[in-house]
Formats: structure tokens, sequence, C-alpha cells
């Protein structure tokens, strides 16, 4: 059942990731990024991850890509994007180099390291496991308000400084004005 | 030894030197916007509180105690040993007091051209890391100061100087932050490697010098680090062509500050990192130095002669006197490091004031070329006699500043210096050619109609200068409160090197040669 | 039916991150670029879940929260900027921003 | 009283501060009087102390003041001390006395000048420095005063700065000194390092007795005689006195004849033991330089037109009789020749002053003649001096020679020789220039025309004020010989007076055949005096002889010229090419470095296509890199 959930899950991820980039229409994409996101939330799930597979949907899926689109329409830029030809050279070519070296190395890392993994770790938390359904959210609330309570203020006012940032950004300025 | 000695001052006496001019800057640049014509009383009365404050430490030091006095010690980066160490002793006392006294009379004696504002912020600043330099008992510190100093200078000489200033600001910053590279890996190198010896990391110099045990290969190489980065500073031959360049572009405040105390943090940086930290090195490096030296002094004085800028007349001179700063540095005997420490000072005050009066004619005549001025002596005699007695203390005539040094160093640098000291002095004839050939080409003669109607000393530029002058005459015929005052820390030093390392003092007047 | 391993999950993540670093260097248009970054941030969101789970330790969790917030900023600015530069040009390519050639 | 003599010097110094700050206010006659007053309450303090050193016993008569605490550093202690005994007040006496008569001459002489009160106050400044030089215990304070007459005389041979030749002049004096100095300062660095310490005592006990090497004694008396050759205008450095004549005449007649100029041999003679105590090769250095020069120079003032001129060499010369004085061990007979050289050598600078002051500034022999009948005053004490330096007994020059070439006939004849040589040609020259000036026909008429504004061109005597002194000195150099006569052992007053000082360096010449037959010596020298003299008139007041002046004695052997275009041929070639060397190769090193820098990041700039995919490619290939070399080195296992 987990194998299947797993394999279903990864498979709409890589076919929305693959989909984002190779349609050429952004709205396209856009959508097939939603398709990943809701894999990615499933993955979240399977692994007991409850309230960052909610936030994962309702912030990235919800949010994020909305605004994609919106930006999109709002901008008109929903022409379709020519995959074809590539004006600088060689770059497909050394993209490719790139992302296949990454991706084998990755794998040769993650390979090697799973001995390690598998001496250092029975598995989540048991004991948390079964204190109920909320254990998860009690978990991360207590690390998130607790240990980074610091670090959480500072995102929010990272948060404030991004959106009037962008809010001057976009605003149309008057005449004469610098 | 030169181990600190707390002396207890409720008044963080040696912050405020380097707190106050910073607070200045802060004043002028946020407030001056608003009311214009306090900005120049507010940069003043800072640097006059700054003055204030080196002249109190001057009075309340204590000639008998060697150490470093008013020290004030607080934790900053602890995980690396790093703190807010500041101390004074003779060595520095007196460039303390000579920042803190030329500060306030270059702010009050020149103008700039424009946009006076950032003008005198950025000297406000400059007077911050110039005091925090000079006090600075932490590597780290010391390296923030010296590297802060850079700025302010560089805008000086881009913002307010002369046709080639970009070219000369550039030249100047690259040069000493070419310098500073090997500094800051010396530094590093200088705390991690003397971590086992001394216990943890630390940069305090104090404790890196009492107990810090490099061998001798890491001192050597550690010491060629620091004495490059300051003899860029200095300048010491062959890394001198961005003094003249600087001097020549730099506003008149620019060039006066650039001679009075910034070539100073390289000659001081010398004396208190080079030889201190690295006792075994610097003896080791001496006849390297002592040549360089000397080649400076000869070959500054050379190159001065045929200047026909005379802005860039002063510099090489500069040149010239700096190099016998250097050689009473690395002598190590009493006399020669005392006269190299006074000749800092001397140096400070007339090379100052010449380049005052340099900019006083080209404020009259906006040319600084030696061959369009001629017969001023006629036309501003006054102005002349202030240029005279300057000149005088700058060739090194007895009863007059410059001779008191300069003989210190040669004297004391004899026994352990010979020949070089026997080629040096011929600098001190050199030194007489080239003053004398352009006071005459600028002040005698007839004058001509272009020079006419060269005015003569105003009202300030003459209270200025005669500062200058009291100071020039004050140390020339009695120098011993400077010297009794320099001397203690001197010595200690000396024994510093002496214990750890072979060289000894030698003792004069008990073997014949 | 064996349980997927923390093993294979990160091997997923290695793929998805691996698609999404292609992505952003061969697609022109800013905004799927701009998508193709979202596609690592979440395999490397993926992993840092998997590896929460593995090493029994809600920090990795804690982590992508951060992530998000982070991610959600950089999308409100990345888009601004968009919006910014599309005011002055009818149309945009990452190739056409070329103005800090050396 | 002797502990007041620091009020000798310390008197002129206010007098030249005063005049420094209010000269322009006190104007033109006060100033020159307040300087004069200055100058001559020293001399009055001087002989008080000189009556109460006479008064001590001759081995207690070596008094130190030490005012105060100069340059103290370590082991190095020098005091601004002042050596009060027979030699210095020697010195002082001399140097206040004709310093007072010049001032008071200046008055006159200087009348009407823009600068008068400048000029007064570098006489001030002046005699305080030379006050210093002579009465310093340790050679630090005698550098002061070396350094501040060397200063001083710099000021006033520029005085008239304005014209271009003075102000070469004195740029000329200075650096010529400098070099000089150069001698002094090392003599001072030896002293220290093998002495501790500079004063003159230590020094001179120490190398009495022996506890410093005789290299390094030698080596000390070696660089002061440089130093001296500076001062003292003695070859190789003569060549900067005889330009020195640009200043104004009193300035040549104080600095450049009595009193700076005597400065070397001073020094000499205060470091007497030491050279003493040299290798013998240094004496005679500095007796075969001193012979040198007074020949040399003496050779030279036969052919000078210039009035001035003429008495420069001929101070060259009598400088050079006095360093030969030095070199034979004669100290006395040196200082002796001294005081009577600046007794009458003050005096004929001052006559010549007078003459230049009655010709409006005419200063050529050749536009003179006859001027006996219009400035007789003048004239007669000219005369005086004249009969003193050509030797003619009982002037005071006689005496003075003639004790030094007994000295010197005791310790190498052929130097005695050479003397004597100079000597007939001392009075040969002298003669010449009394007949060209107050002799003969009178020639100055042609120049009348030069002069517009005076139609009725006459040459005028000058006013007393000027010709007090010229009195008052010819009296001088009349019984001037009177201090040191050869007759008896009783009547060497000078030598009696200065031998607690000089005792121990001064040659013994007691039973040699040239003190056996000193009368002998006189009646050579008298004779030889006489037939230059003779040979004077005959060439230029009867003509029966022609004139022999040849274009190369004129020129002064060519010796300025051949170092004036060493000077500004190679020398300044060899400067312009260090300053051509730092423009084009150190600096060209900096700006290359900068060039090169600027070359390679034309080229690396490429790389920045401005592509921001590009970019990411290079950051994924570098990624790639990296976790290679990760993977390599295992650390990722």
């Amino acid at each position: 059942m987990q194998l299947a959930v797993f394999v279903i899950a990864s498979a709409m991820m890589l076919v929305g990731a693959v989909g984002v980039i190779i349609r050429r229409n952004p709205v396209h994409a856009a959508l097939s990024l939603v398709l990943t996101l809701f894999g990615v939330a499933v993955h979240f799930v399977a692994l007991e991850a409850y309230f960052l597979a909610a936030v994962q949907i309702i912030v990235y899926a919800g949010a994020i890509v909305v605004l994609f689109l919106f930006v999109i329409m709002l901008l008109g830029v929903d022409k379709a994007e020519d995959l074809k030809t590539e004006p600088l050279v060689a770059q497909r070519w050394l993209a490719g180099v790139a992302a296949l070296g990454l991706l084998g190395l990755l794998v040769v890392a993650v390979a090697r390291g799973a001995d390690i993994l598998a001496t250092r770790s029975e598995g989540l938390d048991t004991a948390a496991q079964n204190a109920g359904g909320d254990a998860n959210i009690q978990q991360l609330a207590r690390s998130v308000f607790g240990d980074y309570v610091v670090a959480f203020e500072l995102t929010s006012v990272l948060l404030v400084v991004a959106v009037v940032g962008t809010v001057m950004l976009t605003r149309k300025r008057a005449a004469g004005e610098a | 030894m030169l181990a600190a000695s707390s002396s207890t001052i409720a008044f963080p006496v040696l912050t405020s030197l380097v707190a106050v001019p910073l607070v200045g800057a802060a004043l002028v640049i946020f407030f001056g916007r608003a009311r214009q014509e306090w900005t120049k009383l507010t940069a003043l009365l800072t640097s006059v509180t700054t003055g204030a404050i080196s002249l109190w430490v001057l009075q309340a030091f204590d000639s008998s105690d060697a150490g470093f006095q008013f020290v004030s010690q607080h934790e900053w980066i602890t995980a690396w040993g790093i703190s807010w160490h500041l101390g004074i002793d003779g060595i520095s006392l007196f460039l303390v007091v000579l920042t803190g006294v030329l500060f306030p009379l270059v702010i009050a004696g020149v103008d700039p051209h424009h946009d006076e504002r950032p003008y005198l912020a950025w000297l406000l600043v400059l007077e911050a890391g110039v005091m925090g330099s000079f006090i600075s008992l932490d590597l780290f510190l010391f390296f923030v100061f010296f590297e802060i100093v850079l700025v302010p200078m560089y805008f000086l000489i881009g913002g307010w100087g002369y046709d080639q200033r970009v070219y000369a600001a550039t030249k100047f910053f690259l040069f000493t932050m070419t310098g500073s590279a090997f500094l800051l890996v010396g530094i590093v190198a200088t705390a991690l490697l003397s971590r086992e010896s001394v216990g943890s990391v630390t940069f305090d110099v104090v404790a890196l010098a009492e107990n810090g045990a490099l061998n001798v290969t890491q001192g050597r190489w550690l010491f060629v680090a620091f004495a490059i980065a300051f003899a860029v500073k200095v300048p010491l031959f062959p890394v001198h062509t961005w003094l003249p360049d600087a001097h020549t572009q730099a506003p008149t405040a620019g060039s006066v500050i650039l001679a009075g105390v910034l070539l100073k943090m390289g000659t001081y940086g010398l004396l208190r990192f080079g030889v201190y930290l690295f006792p075994e090195a610097s003896v080791w490096a001496r006849p390297a130095l002592y040549t360089l030296a000397v080649i400076g002094i000869i070959y500054g004085a050379i190159a001065a002669t045929m200047q026909t800028d005379l802005k860039r007349l002063v510099a090489y001179s500069s040149v010239a006197h700096l190099g016998f700063i250097v050689l009473g540095t690395f002598a190590l005997t009493d006399q020669a490091v005392t006269g190299g420490v006074m000749q800092m000072v001397n140096h400070g005050v007339s090379t100052s004031a010449l380049f005052l009066l340099v900019g006083m004619i080209y404020e009259r005549r906006h040319t600084r070329q030696i061959a369009e001025l001629r017969g001023l002596q006629q036309v501003a005699p006054v102005f002349a006699g202030f240029f005279m007695i300057v000149m005088l203390s700058s060739i090194g005539l007895p009863g007059l500043n410059g001779f008191v040094g300069e003989f210190l160093i040669l004297i004391g640098s004899f026994d352990t210096a010979r020949w070089w000291v026997i080629v040096a002095t011929t600098g001190v004839i050199l030194a007489a050619l080239y003053l004398l050939w352009a006071y005459q080409r600028v002040f005698h003669g007839e004058v001509d109609d272009a020079n006419r109607g060269f005015a003569d000393l105003r009202l300030r530029e003459g209270a200025l200068l005669l500062v200058f002058v009291a100071i020039i005459g004050f140390t020339g015929v009695y120098p011993k409160p400077m010297l009794s005052r320099i001397e203690p820390s001197v010595n200690a030093l000396i024994e510093h090197v002496e214990s750890r390392t072979d060289y000894q003092r030698p003792a004069q007047g008990e073997a014949g040669k | 039916m064996p349980e997927p391993t923390t093993l294979s999950y990160l091997v997923v993540a290695a793929l998805l991150f691996v698609v999404g670093a292609f992505g952003v260097m061969v697609r022109r248009n800013p905004l799927v670029m701009f998508m193709c970054i979202e596609l690592m941030l979440n395999a490397v969101n993926l992993s840092f879940v998997a590896l929460a789970g593995e090493l029994t330790d809600i920090d990795g969790q804690s982590l992508v929260f951060f992530v998000l917030v982070v991610a959600a900023a950089e999308v409100v600015v990345g888009l601004g900027l968009i919006v910014a530069i599309m005011r002055n040009r009818s149309s945009l390519t990452a190739d056409d921003l070329a103005e800090l050639k050396g | 009283m002797t502990d007041l003599v620091w009020l000798v010097p310390f008197l002129p110094l206010v007098g030249g501060l005063t005049l420094m700050v209010f000269g322009a206010r006190i104007g033109e006659p006060r100033t020159g009087w307040l300087a004069t007053l200055m100058s001559a309450s020293s001399f009055v303090l001087t002989v008080l102390v000189y009556f109460d050193l006479l008064g001590m016993p001759a081995e207690e008569r070596s008094h130190v003041v030490s005012l105060f605490s100069w340059i103290p550093v370590g082991s190095l202690q020098i005091d601004f001390a002042l050596l009060a005994d027979p030699l210095s007040i020697t010195m002082a006496l001399f140097v206040t006395g004709i310093g007072s008569l010049i001032h008071l001459y200046s008055i006159g002489y200087m009348h009407g000048d823009p600068k008068f009160s400048k000029f007064f106050l570098y006489l001030n400044l002046f005699v305080f420095s030379m006050l210093a030089l002579v009465l310093g215990e340790n050679l630090v304070v005698t550098f002061l005063g070396w350094e501040g007459v060397g200063a001083c005389s710099y000021f006033l041979i520029s005085f008239w700065h304005t014209r271009e030749s003075a102000a070469v002049a004195g740029k000329k004096a200075f650096v010529t000194n400098r070099i000089g100095d150069w001698g002094v300062m090392t003599a001072m660095f030896v002293a220290f390092s093998v002495v501790g310490s500079v004063s003159y005592k230590a020094i001179n006990e120490a190398a009495q007795e022996g506890t410093i090497s005789r290299s390094a004694v030698s080596a000390i008396a070696i660089l002061l005689f440089v130093g001296a050759c500076g001062k003292s205008a003695q070859l190789p450095l003569y060549f900067w006195l005889p330009d020195a004549m640009e200043g104004p005449t009193p300035v040549s007649a104080l600095i450049h004849a009595a009193t700076m100029v005597t400065a070397g041999v001073f020094l000499m003679t205060r470091v007497g033991p030491v050279l003493a105590e040299s290798y013998g090769w240094v004496p005679d250095t500095v007796a075969v330089v001193g012979a040198a020069t007074a020949l040399f120079a003496a050779t030279i003032a036969v052919a000078q037109h210039d009035i001035k001129r003429v008495l420069a060499y001929s101070t060259v010369s009598q400088l050079g009789f006095m360093f030969l004085a030095v070199g034979s061990g004669a100290y006395v007979a040196a200082m002796f020749h001294m005081v009577t050289h600046s007794f009458f050598k003050a005096l004929l600078f001052l006559g010549s002053g007078s003459v230049i002051h009655g010709l409006h500034h005419e200063q050529d022999m050749r536009k003179m003649g006859a001027l006996r009948a219009a400035m007789p005053v003048t004239a007669l004490t000219f005369i005086i001096g004249w009969l003193a330096i050509a030797g003619v007994p009982p002037f005071a020059g006689f005496w003075s020679k003639d004790e030094i070439l007994l000295y010197v006939y005791a310790d190498n004849r052929l130097l005695y020789a050479i003397g004597m040589v100079t000597a007939l040609l001392t009075a040969y020259y002298m003669t010449r220039q009394v007949i060209l000036v107050f002799f003969g026909e009178a020639r100055w008429h042609d120049a009348s025309g030069e002069h517009g504004a005076h139609g009725d061109f006459r040459p005028h005597e000058s006013p007393k004020v000027m010709l007090v002194p010229l009195v008052v000195l010819s009296v001088l150099s009349v019984v001037g010989g009177g201090m040191q006569l050869p007759f008896s052992k009783d009547l060497h007053f000078l030598g009696h007076w200065l031998e607690p000082v000089v005792e121990e360096a001064e040659r013994s010449i007691k039973g040699t055949w040239a003190d056996e037959n000193k009368y002998v010596l006189l009646g050579v020298a008298v004779v030889v005096a006489l037939a230059g003299i003779a040979l004077s008139v005959a060439v230029y007041a009867k003509r029966r002889l022609p004139a022999v002046e040849p274009t190369v004695l004129e020129n002064a052997w060519f010796y300025d010229a051949t170092v004036a275009r060493l000077v500004g041929g190679p020398g300044a070639a060899s400067f312009r090419g260090v300053t051509t060397f730092d423009a084009r190769v150190v600096d060209g090193a900096v700006n290359g470095a900068g060039a090169v820098a600027r070359g390679l990041g034309g080229v690396v700039r490429r790389s920045q296509t401005g592509f921001v995919r590009a970019y990411a490619v290079f950051i994924a290939l570098g990624a790639v890199v990296l976790l290679a070399w990760f993977v390599w080195r295992g650390w990722l296992a």
C-alpha cells in the first residue's frame, strides 16, 4: 500500500516537473507545477508531516501558483515559447551535462550515505506517533515557536519587507520622482 | 616590561578619543544639512574636544611608567579572543597628541572649495581612524582602524583634490590595500600560530608579544608580511610612488593630514607591531631595512631636488625624512628609537606646516610650479619668514625640532649601522640643497608681474602657522619633556628584544674602535 | 509489499531537483524559470522531511516551514521585479536582460 | 661673575628675537642702536668674565655653566652647557668686541636700506650663534652655533636677494658648509660611540689617557677637520667664500673675515689634544691643506679686480696660515694670528666698505684710485691694515705671522718655504690694492656718467659712525702684536693665558734651530715682506715692470668653474637620471601592474555574458565539480 502511494506520488511529481520544463505555454507550465506540488504533498502525508502537507497545498498550490497565473494573465505573457531553438551556444548541451552529472553524483552520495542512515535510526518517533493525530503539529509548534522563535519573528519581518518592497517596485511612479 | 598596567580611570578617556570625532561626524552629516552655519562650528568643536582630551592625556601621562596607560579593555568577539583593547605608552603618546592638535588646526585653517559638510565629516572619520590606530592594542582592532583610515582619505583626495585626483586616489587606495592584504594574513597567522604558546586564540598585542613563541621561520615570514604593509604606508623605497601623486593631488588638508599623521602609521606599525611582536625577525631583517631606509633618504632627496612642482618636492622630502625614522627604528638603541619616535612627530609638524604654506601659495597663485613663482620674499616677507623657519626645521637646523630627532637617530644608529649612517648623513647635505634651491627659485630674485599681487600672510593663516612655529621652536630648544616620556617605553621595548634574541645594545664609550 | 525507504525518497528528491535545475538552465521565460526554482525548493523540502522522519528530528520539518515562508517572499519580490521590468518592455525573455554584460 | 657667562650669548639672542617680532615697528636708527647695545653689553660682560678668570689660578680657569638638560636619552646626556675658559673667552672677547664695532659701523653703512631692521636681526642672531659656537661645552652646543652662523651667513649673503647672484651665493655658502657639517656630525657620532660623550673635556681626556684607540682618535680629528674645511673655506671647499662677498660689506667683515670663518681653527684648537694624539698623518694633512690653501688663494688674490674679492682670497689665504699653524702644533700662534687677523681684516673690509659706500657701490678697483684725498680717514686706517697684513713690523700681523712661521720651520722646511712665498704674495697683492685704490690717478671720473642722479659725483668720506670702528680697529692692528712678543717668555701674554687649554697639545720647539735663531727668521720675514711691497710698488706705482695678472688667476685657477661645471653637468644629469628612473621604472612598474590587471580584466570579462541562464550553467557545473570532489574524497560517506 505505502509503496503504491510512493510510486503514484512520485510519478505525479516527476510528470509535473517534466511538464513544467517542456510545456511551451507558461499557463500550462504553471498547471504542471500544481501537479508536482500535489505529489510532494502526498509524500509529506506519507511521511506523516501532516501540517506541512496542508501548508504545501494551501500556500504553494493555493497562493503561489495562483500568483504566478495572475501575473501571467496580468502581463499577457502567455505566449508560447519557442523551445526548438536555443540562442546561447552549447547552453543545452552544457545544461544536460551539468544535470546528469548532478543527478549521478547526488545518487552516489545518497547511496553512500545510506549505510549511515540505516545505522543511525529506526524510523520516526513512535511515541510521538502514538500520541495521537496532533502529535506532529504539536512537535512542530514547539520547535517553531520555541527553539526558533527569533527566526520565526524575523521571517515575519522579511515578509513585510518583501510586500512593502514589491509595492514600491510595482507602483506607477509620478513624473519627476526619483 | 610592557605588561599592561591598569590605571583605573572612570572616564574611558581613550575610547572617547575615537568616539568623539565619530559622533562629530554623525552630527555634521545629519544635522549639518538643516543648520549650514553650524556645520563648521560643530566639526571644529568636536576636533577641539578631541584635541583637549589628547592634551589631558599628555598632562596626566606618567612619564615614569614604561607600560601602557589609560588601558581600556572590553571583550568583543570572545570566540576569537578579540577585544576592544586600548592603551597608550610613550611611543604612541605624542602621535596621539599630534593627531589631536593637527586636526583642529586643519579644520580651522583650511576651507574646502565645495561640499563643506561631507568634507568635514570625512575629516572627522579620518581622525577617529587615526586615533584608533595609534591606541589599539589588539591586532584585529588595529587592522579595522588601519583600514578605516583609507576610506575618508580616498574620498578626500578623490573629491576635493586637483586635476589628477581620481588617478591619485585610486593609486593610493590600491597601494595601501595591497599592503593591507599582507597585513591581514600576517595578523591572522600570528594569532593562530601563537595559539599553543599563548593558550588560546587571541589578537591581543601584549599577550602575543609576551607569551607568543613563534619559531624562527614563522616569525620571519610574518614579520615580512607586516613589514610590507607598513613599508607601503611609510613609504619606503621602492613602494613610495603613491606618495608624490597622493600629496600633489590631495587638497591641502589632505596633504597635511597625510604627511602629518598618516605616514606615521607605517613607522609606528613597524615599531609597535614589527619590533614588538617579532624581535628575532626584526634583528634579522635589519640590514635590509637599513639599506631600504638609506636608499630612501638619498633617493628621496635626489628626486626632490629635481622636482618642478613644489608640492611634489615636499612629498619626496617626506620619503627622505621617513627613511631616517625607519633607520632609527631598527637601529634598536635608546637614542635611535627615541629619536625615531620624536622624528615622527617632528616630521608631522614641519612637513604639515610646509604643506600648509604650499597650499597658501596655491590659493594665491593657482599654481604649484616652481618656475612660475618668483621673488615672493619681496612682496610677502612675513610669509617668506614663516616658510624659512619651517624649512630650516625640515633641513634640521639645531635649535629647531628637526635637528633633535635626526641627530638622535644618527648618533644612536652609528654603533649598529655604522656605514649606513655615514651615507645617511649625506642626506643632510642634500636636504639643504633641495630646500634652499627651491626657496631661492620661489622667494628670491626680482618679483615679476605675475607674482606682484601675491598677498602677504593673513591673520588667520599667521595664527595657524604660529602654532606650528611655536612647537618647532619649543621642541627644538627643550625636547626633554618629550624625550623623557618616550624613552622609558623605548627602553622597555629594546629590553624586550634583548630578552628574546642574542641582540645586545652596544655600550657606548666602553670599547674603542 | 516492501515499504519505501528513506533512500528512495532521497533519490526521488534528487531527480526532482535535477529536473528543476535543468529547467532553470534551458527555459527563457523568467516566470517558468521561477517555477523551476520552486521545483528545486520542493525537492529539498522533500529530502528534509524524509530525513526528519529518518533521524527522528522535528527540526527538519521546521526548516521546511521556513523554506516555505522564504519561498513565498521570494516569489512576491521576483514577480514584482518582473512586473516592474515588463512596464518598459513588450515581450520578455531572460536573455533580453543582459545589461550587466562585462 | 663667570656664572653669568650665559648672559653673553643670551643678550644678542634677546636682541635678535625682539627685532624679529617688533623690528618693523621700532624703525630705522633705533633698531641698529638696540642691536649694537645688545652686542656691546655682551662684550662688557665678557670682559668682566675675563677679569674674573684672570683672578683665578691658571688651572681653575675652566668653568662650566650648565643651563638645562638639552637632549638626554639613555647614555647620551647632552646639556645646554657653556664653558668659560681662556680659549672660549678669548674668542668671545673678539667676537663681541669686533661684533659691536661692526654693528656700529652698519648703522651708517646700511642707512636707508628698506630692510634695515632685518639686517640687525640677522647680525644679532649671528653674534648669538657665534657665541654659542665658541662657548659650547660640548660638540653639540658648538654645532648649534656652527649651524646657526651658517644660517645667518646664508641670510646675510643673500640679504639683497632680489639680485640673482646674491641668492645663488647664499645657497652655495650654506650647502658647501653642509658638506663640512657632515664631517662634524660624523665626528660626533664616532666620539659618542667610543667615548660615550660629546663634551670636549671627555673627548680630550679620553684621547690623552689613551682609553680609546688611536684610529678612533684620528677619525674624530680628521672628520672635524672636514667640518673645519667647510666653515673656514679651505681647499677643497673654499669656493663659497669669494662668492659670499655678495653680502653687504659689514657682513663680509664680521662673518667672512673676523669671526665665522675662524670657527674651524677654533674647533681644531679646542680639540687640540685629539689632534695631537692622532696618527701623524692627521696633523700633517691639516698643515698641508693649510699651506696649500694659503698659497693657492694668495696667487688668485694677485689678479682680482673686485676690492672685496681681493680681501676674500686674502682671508682664505690667512686662514690657511692658521691651519698651517694648527697642523704644526702651534695652537697659540694660530689663536694669535686669528685675533690679529680679525683686527686687521675687519679693518680692511670695513675700509673697503667705506670706499664702496663713498663711491656709491662701486667695487671694481679699476674704477678707483687717488682716493686718499677724498677719504683721508679711510685711507689712513686702510694703510695701517695693509701694513699689518703685509707683515711689516711692528704692526700686529708681523708678530703673529712670524710666530707661525717659526713653528712651521721647526716642523717642515718645505711648508716654511710655501709660507714664505705666500707672505711675499700677500705683501704684493695688498700693496697693489692700496695703490690701485688710494694712489695713482683717479679713474672714478669715468663712472660719473653711470650715476646719473649724482651729476656732480664726488667720492665722499663716510659718516662718523662708520669711521669710529675703523679708528678703533686700526689702533688694535697697530698694538695687537703686543699680546705675544717673541723677545722673552714673559712677553708671551697670550701663550700664558691660553696655556691651561693648549698645553697638552702645544708642540714644543724649545732647543730647535728655529728657536735658537728666531731673530734670523724674523729678519728673513721682514725682508720678504718688504720685497713684496717693493715689487708691487715697482709694478703698479712706478710702472717699471708689467703687471702680471693672467686670466687663469683672475678666474681662480678655474677651480670654481670646474666645480660648477661638474655639478651642473654630470651632477645634475645623474640627479635627473634618478628622477627619470623614479618616474619611468619605479612608478612605471606600478602603472605597468595596473595596466596588466586591466588587460587581464578585459579578457576575463568576456565570460560575463550577462545571460542569467549561462551563469546558472556555470553554477551547476561548479556544483558538479564540488560534489565530485566531495564524493571522491569520501566526505559524504
